[in-house]
């Protein structure tokens, strides 16, 4: 029977003041393996802690149990203390006799017996309680951001700037993303490129950032401060070192191409950059349409690069990464309208969504800014916007709001009539949500100042009439119906989470919910992390969010980035569930119901395999604990040894 | 619960015991916020404290029953906040095919109480703590399968 | 052969008996076998379905039993998923949205069906009764090549505008086999049957025929506009396959005109007269003289194509 | 009405096609080396009772037998046989002796790879006692779904498909035995038996047979842990006593450890010496797993137990449980 000590904590009044300390300290001396018993007016008080500092070599006592607040104030405090006299902090138990006890109870004598029973409990609990270590694993001083948009540059130049390297991979040939189709921004109307290229050729031009573009994660292994990354990166056909971005190759290139910066309503070459200010500002032939790798002759471009940058034999590179976090900032796509028939997007070349009008309204766009009709490059005469295409439709779109819509069609309207004057300007809209800084200024000015016309109601029907596109919906709040005839029609669609998002959840074994967005840790208090420990989240993968909350989002990720690689080591924790190889049998009934992925099966041989939890991303919250059927399963601190011994003395 | 007589202090015949497993993100700290404002409710219960309802087996109810409580609450946080993200949930399901199955061997369902109660709310923790021992006054010491020698 | 039990409603006895005699001229030429449900009864639609929800379940929900007793017998297949089998075949577009919808209703309700069985003194058996529109037969179970290959005589040159109206493919939860806001199914029937079919806005718009009787001012204006898109898309006609549509289309055409400001001339069909016609009946047999708007320009079409062709 | 000799349910000219079938299937398998063992039946002396039979040889595939006479389940015997066994194992068995095999599978204590399942249209397991009073099949058999083979489930093949029909309609209760083969417990609910109070004594008078001999455990196919937690000392969850809170204990931690992945088989009731309803309170058990958490066939092996995996909608005890929609006719 271990030896333990009981000091029982008056807390000047709170506690004494209704409870008879006295006869807590006389029942708790006759309690079994009680060996010393002393009360303190305040036992976290300097002397207080002495006191137990002392007792404990004097009586070379093996628990500790204090009677005072609760735990949640003091534990810490009396661990503390415990381990100073060399004792394991994890052998403290405390009684919760003024929060629990004395606080809540007026009657002296109901009090004191409660306390009794509470002490009863702790010194049972104590008994059984075991040292338990904190290991620690090393971190690796690396970050790897996934996606190179405004959130994937901004967690990236945070993390790099703070000190640390970054990885940051992007998929297509250069940073930036969707900000880097954007005209101007809300409600600001400053130009998009004009803020967001200085970040892109920092970031290239960063010592400490990585950039590898036209790339793509493979495979994720290992756990928080110590993960593998696998990054593939895609053939260029283009040596990156020696392409000077001069331009001489696309302009001699013979081949045509839907450009995918522009949506289709740009062309590019088969050899291309992307746009002009791509970063990295290198040349990538696109295989899939370039003479030469399907018919086998042409070979143009080499011939006019005087950098001999063209390599039409390069290969994928594989490249293995050490991170000790990584940061998703996968971003999102845009709803495809083609499924609302009844509006015609993609039947009719002038029905078009909020990302084309963006090109079409920018100075760097297939029209030189100059507002045209795609299918005969007529400037309209009235234009009607579409709000909340896809988003809050659970029928055929998304239940979800999203968040920028409202924002933008309100700035596309204003950009629209600063250009054309003349041209009329609609919004089809269902509420308009301007929870911002300045937003709902911003809206009101788009309806006043600017005269753009608000309809409130959704739009039933779509159709060409005598060359025009027939706007036909309702207007709830004048209740009858809006017919509007425009030139051309804006489907302001919504965002949904990019394609090959949930595939990448996946291997970060990162859960998400039934839209494909990743899940926070938590949604108020850990809004940048996720459960599995060391992997961040930055925009509009975890939700849709306009430019503003999405910089915030990226430096939140950043900022937990940067706590996590500044440490030497992580602290495990200690009260983490441990499987008895020697009892358990194997179902992994524990798996699927651990939040942190921390549990797998090891093969122990003889056809046997066990469950086995890593301590390091294992949180300890015990849920496999319960999912265990014969006990093979334990929670270090909490084990049902220690919970069945309180169960048992609750009362006398 | 309807009944809400036999609050603090009141030396009816028979006051119910009560034990209570409460998480330590939520119910626990709930419970804590119940003392610093000073609220009274019932000497009626014991609290054990664990880090997550995910984390109590079934068996602990019984176990509580046969060792002398008259009624046992499990606490944790409200379905959506758990600290660990999804423990509760899966405490939900567990026990409320537990409480089912306490009534099919004969137990009364008023027995087992489920609640979710966040740390911010000690009212409710307080006002838990009083319905569960008026209405566990109600339905008198528990006899079934509890060990005699408790 | 395929079995079918064949559900008429009332309007193909009365107003509709056009469509009556050409789904079963085009049944007869496809081989569909209709085995007419006896002691058949309203569907509940229109009139009743507005006026009290019991009676438009009730009434619905007894043709269903008697169907599924008829399937049964009839040995014709009742059951989902055993492919294009059987099912109870419904040419008009409200009957078919009525009796889908009512079974739609019951099968997600215990309750309904309690009081259903309290309601008739029967127990509910419809549930699993495949309710079949005559157009999702035709596109879905012989398909459009199956039509093409049927047909003697092309409607060449022939431009048609198909109207769904609001009930034959909506709502999708309860329809389900075309596109509820873009349909195709008439479309690529009557392409089958070699004639032009046209895009227009105004396949799913509503023709008022609910307000056809009380408020001839709003039809006016409704039949007005489906008139004027389809004449303005060029059609020669417009096919449909609802007995109500058919009616107010084809004999609100003077209000409608009135409403327009112009005058509006189109005649309207069944669906199942087009085929019939490309199928080599000739127009008694398909009661084409029956309608207000003369059909004599779809005819003269034809037989003008068909010189073409000698 | 069937007299004592002839089985309830199977038609005799079945029975002996579908016996001739399987024991063919056994024989090939055997002979063309695709399987180490097959575990089925063999009648026993001195009442030609089916046990079960571990054959290893062609020539011993003529022992195999099937019918109502098989009572004893064969599918767990895989854990240990899989172990001992070169080469795959096979199970010719009825529905449950499937299940029971496939939730070994879905534990892990056996690999798909090792085993081979051949299922055999069934018509209920014999109730011994009945068979003088015209013959019935277990309590549990009633309620059974998958008496009849469910085609096209990878790693499993079928025995006398074609019989399935003939046994689809076969009468499964002699008349003299309807009472017998009646549910002994009923929901607990307002007015049912064992509710409350009642309910409780009459459990605790069920429990105070129990002779914690183990059978019902060993026999349980959910039941598979190499080492078992009621025996376990520390903790300890339940007393070697036979105390009636014990038993209570002993029996509600094998009820919850076993919810939502018993595959119904009823060996825990048949293996029972003291005649304690247990597959009973399972199928009440099974019950509110459907109705709690929309889990269709619970007893069906999936890939996730019910109490492994969570919906935010599941019903919540702070709140009253769903009701279905209110009528509208009447």
């Amino acid at each position: 029977m271990a030896r333990i000590g009981v000091f029982v904590c008056w807390c000047g009044s709170n506690i004494a003041g209704t409870v008879d300390i006295e006869a807590v300290t006389r029942a708790a001396a006759t309690f079994p393996g009680v060996v010393h018993v002393e009360d303190n007016r305040y036992t976290c008080s300097e002397p207080g802690q002495a006191g137990i500092r002392r007792a404990i070599e004097a009586h070379q006592l093996e628990r500790v149990v204090v009677g005072a607040c609760s735990p949640r104030l003091h534990e810490a405090t009396f661990r503390s203390a415990v381990a100073s006299a060399g004792l394991n902090p994890y052998l403290l138990q405390i009684a919760n006799l003024r929060e629990h006890c004395s606080w809540v109870h007026r009657d002296r004598e109901e009090a004191t017996a409660k306390a009794i029973d509470l002490v009863r409990m702790a010194v049972a609990r104590a008994a059984r309680l075991t040292a338990l270590e904190t290991s620690t694993v090393p971190v690796t001083k690396r970050a790897v951001v996934i996606g190179g948009g405004v959130a994937g540059i901004q967690a990236a130049l945070d993390i790099a700037r703070a000190g640390f390297p970054v990885t940051l991979v992007e998929r297509s040939p250069s940073l930036g993303g969707h900000m880097g189709q954007l005209d101007k921004t809300f409600p600001t109307l400053d130009c998009s490129a004009c803020i967001l290229t200085p970040m892109m050729v920092e970031a290239a031009a960063h010592p400490l950032i990585d950039v590898r573009a036209y790339s793509e994660v493979d495979k994720v292994e290992g756990y928080v401060g110590n993960f593998r990354v696998t990054v593939r990166s895609k053939p260029r056909s283009v040596d990156r070192a020696k392409c000077t971005g001069c331009g001489a190759c696309y302009e001699k290139c013979p081949v045509q191409v839907d450009s995918e910066y522009d949506l289709g309503l740009g062309k590019r070459r088969a050899i291309y950059v992307p746009f002009a200010q791509a970063v990295p500002n290198c040349a990538t032939i696109d295989r899939d349409h370039c003479l030469y790798y399907q018919r086998g002759r042409c070979r143009i471009c080499e011939r006019v690069c005087e950098a001999g940058a063209i390599a039409f034999d390069q290969l994928e590179e594989l490249a293995e990464i050490e991170a000790g976090a990584i940061v998703v900032a996968t971003g999102y796509d845009e709803f495809d309208p083609a499924v609302y028939g009844e509006y015609g997007a993609g039947r009719w070349p002038d029905i078009i969504t909020g990302l084309q009008f963006e090109r079409l309204v920018s100075a760097s766009g297939p029209t030189g800014g100059e507002i045209r009709r795609p299918s005969d490059g007529r400037k309209p005469e009235a234009v009607a916007f579409v709000a909340c295409v896809g988003s809050r439709d659970e029928a055929k779109g998304k239940a979800y709001c999203s968040a920028a819509c409202c924002m933008y069609v309100a700035k596309q309207a204003m950009l629209l009539r600063e250009k054309m004057p003349d041209t009329s300007v609609y919004v089809y809209y269902m509420d308009v949500r301007a929870g911002g800084k300045g937003y709902e200024e911003f809206y009101r000015r788009a309806a006043g100042q600017y005269g753009v016309n608000y309809v409130r109601g959704r739009v039933a029907r779509i159709y060409p009439s005598r060359g025009r596109l027939v706007v036909a919906g309702e207007d709830t709040l004048l209740g009858r119906r809006a017919v509007v005839e425009a030139d051309l029609v804006v489907l302001a669609a919504a965002m949904i989470p990019s394609a090959g998002a949930a595939e990448l959840a996946r291997r970060l074994s990162v859960s998400y919910d039934e839209d494909g967005f990743l899940t926070e840790a938590h949604p108020k208090l850990r809004p940048a992390e996720t459960n599995t420990r060391g992997v961040f989240l930055a925009g509009c993968c975890q939700g849709p969010k306009d430019i503003p909350a999405t910089v915030a989002h990226a430096g939140a990720a950043a900022a937990k980035v940067i706590a996590l690689l500044s440490r030497q080591h992580l602290a495990t924790e200690a009260m983490t569930a441990q499987a008895d190889p020697g009892r358990c049998s194997g179902c992994m009934s524990c798996r699927p119901v651990c939040p942190y992925g921390a549990i797998t099966a090891r093969d122990a041989g003889g056809l046997r395999s066990v469950a086995d939890v890593n301590p390091a991303m294992c949180q300890g919250c015990g849920a496999c604990v319960a999912a265990c059927r014969n006990g093979a399963m334990t929670l270090l601190g909490y084990t049902d040894e220690q919970l069945l011994a309180e169960v048992e003395s609750t009362w006398r | 619960m309807a009944i809400t007589s036999g609050g603090a202090g009141t030396k009816s015949a028979f006051q119910p015991r009560i034990v209570a497993f409460c998480c330590n993100w939520c119910s626990y700290a709930g419970a804590d916020l119940a003392g610093t404002t000073r609220m009274s409710y019932p000497a009626t219960v014991r609290i054990i404290r664990v880090p997550c309802s995910g984390r109590i087996h079934p068996r602990y109810v019984l176990r509580a029953l046969e060792r002398g409580a008259d009624g046992v609450l499990i606490a944790g946080c409200h379905p959506g906040d758990c600290h660990y993200s999804t423990g509760n949930y899966y405490t939900r399901r567990r026990l409320l095919l537990a409480q089912r199955l306490l009534t099919h061997l004969g137990f009364d369902q008023g027995r087992l109480w489920i609640r979710w109660i966040s740390g911010s709310e000690g009212a409710k923790f307080a006002d838990t703590i009083r319905d569960m021992s008026a209405s566990l006054q109600v339905l008198g010491p528990n006899r079934k399968g509890r060990d005699q020698r408790a | 052969m395929t079995n079918y039990v064949y559900y008429p409603g009332c309007s193909l006895g009365s107003t509709a008996r056009e469509y009556q005699r050409s789904v079963e001229a085009v049944a007869e030429h496809l081989g569909l076998r209709l085995h007419e449900l006896a002691d058949w009864s309203c569907c509940g639609s229109s009139a009743t379905h507005g006026a009290e929800r019991a009676l438009a379940l009730a009434l619905p929900a007894r043709n269903l039993n008697l169907a599924a007793a008829a399937q049964a017998a009839a040995g014709a297949s009742s059951d989902a998923d055993t492919g294009n089998e059987g099912g109870l075949l419904v040419p008009c577009a409200a009957c078919y949205s009525r009796l889908r919808s009512a079974q739609a209703e019951l099968n997600d309700s215990r309750d309904l069906q309690a009081d259903f069985d309290h309601a008739t003194g029967e127990q509910w058996l419809g549930g699993n009764v495949r309710v079949r529109s005559l157009v999702e037969v035709l596109w879905r179970d012989l398909g459009p090549d199956a039509i093409r290959h049927a047909v003697k005589r092309p409607l060449a040159g022939l431009r048609v505008a198909s109207y769904y109206g609001c009930l034959l493919v909506r709502p999708p939860a309860v329809t389900g086999w075309d596109d509820p806001e873009d349909p195709v199914s008439l479309d690529e029937l009557t392409a089958a049957a070699g004639a032009e079919p046209l895009w227009w806005p105004h396949k799913v718009e509503c023709c008022g025929a609910g307000l056809s009787i009380s408020r001839r001012d709003i039809v006016g204006r409704l039949v007005g506009q489906i008139l004027s898109e389809a004449i303005d898309a060029g059609a020669d006609l417009i096919v449909t396959a609802c007995p109500m549509c058919h009616a107010n289309l084809d004999t609100r055409q003077d209000i409608a005109s009135r409403a327009a400001g112009r005058p509006l001339r189109l005649p309207v069909l069944y669906i199942t007269q087009l085929l019939g016609l490309a199928f080599g009946y000739d127009q008694r047999q398909l009661g084409l003289g029956s309608h207000l708007t003369s059909t004599a320009a779809v005819t003269s079409r034809l037989s003008a194509s068909a010189r073409e062709v000698q | 009405m069937p007299d004592a000799g002839q089985p309830v349910g199977y038609p005799a000219e079945v029975l002996r096609d579908l016996q001739q079938l399987v024991r063919d299937c056994a024989r090939s398998l055997l002979e063309q080396g695709e399987v180490g063992m097959v575990i089925g039946h063999r009648a026993a002396a001195p009442y030609g009772r089916g046990v079960p039979a571990f054959v290893t040889e062609p020539g011993e595939a003529g022992q195999l037998m099937v019918g109502p006479q098989c009572q004893v389940g064969i599918g767990k015997y895989l854990l240990d046989q899989t172990r001992a066994t070169r080469g795959r194992v096979a199970v010719i068995g009825r529905g449950c002796d499937i299940l029971a095999a496939r939730r070994l599978i879905a534990d892990n204590r056996v690999a798909p790879d090792q085993v081979l399942l051949l299922w055999v249209p069934c018509a209920g397991r014999a109730v011994p006692e009945a068979m003088a009073k015209g013959g019935a099949v277990a309590r549990h058999c009633l309620q059974c779904d998958v008496r009849l083979p469910e085609p096209g489930q990878d790693g499993i093949e079928i025995i006398g498909a074609h019989l399935a029909g003939a046994l689809a309609s076969a009468s499964l209760v002699g008349e003299g035995c309807l009472e017998a083969t009646a549910p002994r417990i009923a929901p607990a609910g307002p007015g049912a038996d064992n509710a409350g109070d009642a309910g409780y004594e009459r459990w605790s008078g069920w429990f105070e047979h129990c002779l914690r001999c183990y059978a019902c455990r060993a026999t349980c196919p959910a039941c598979n842990c190499d080492i078992c937690v009621l025996e376990s000392r520390s903790p300890q969850w339940v007393e070697r006593s036979t105390a009636l809170p014990q038993q209570f204990m002993f029996h509600f931690i094998r009820a919850m450890d076993v919810a939502g992945r018993c595959v119904n088989c009823g060996e825990c009731e048949r293996a029972c010496p003291a005649g304690i309803p247990l597959m009973d309170l399972q199928q009440l058990v099974a019950a509110d797993i459907t109705e709690l958490f929309g889990v269709e066939r619970p007893h069906v092996p999936g890939e996730h137990e019910p109490l492994g995996i969570f919906d935010a909608r599941d019903p919540d005890p702070e709140r009253p449980a769903r009701t279905s929609g209110g009528g509208a006719l009447s």
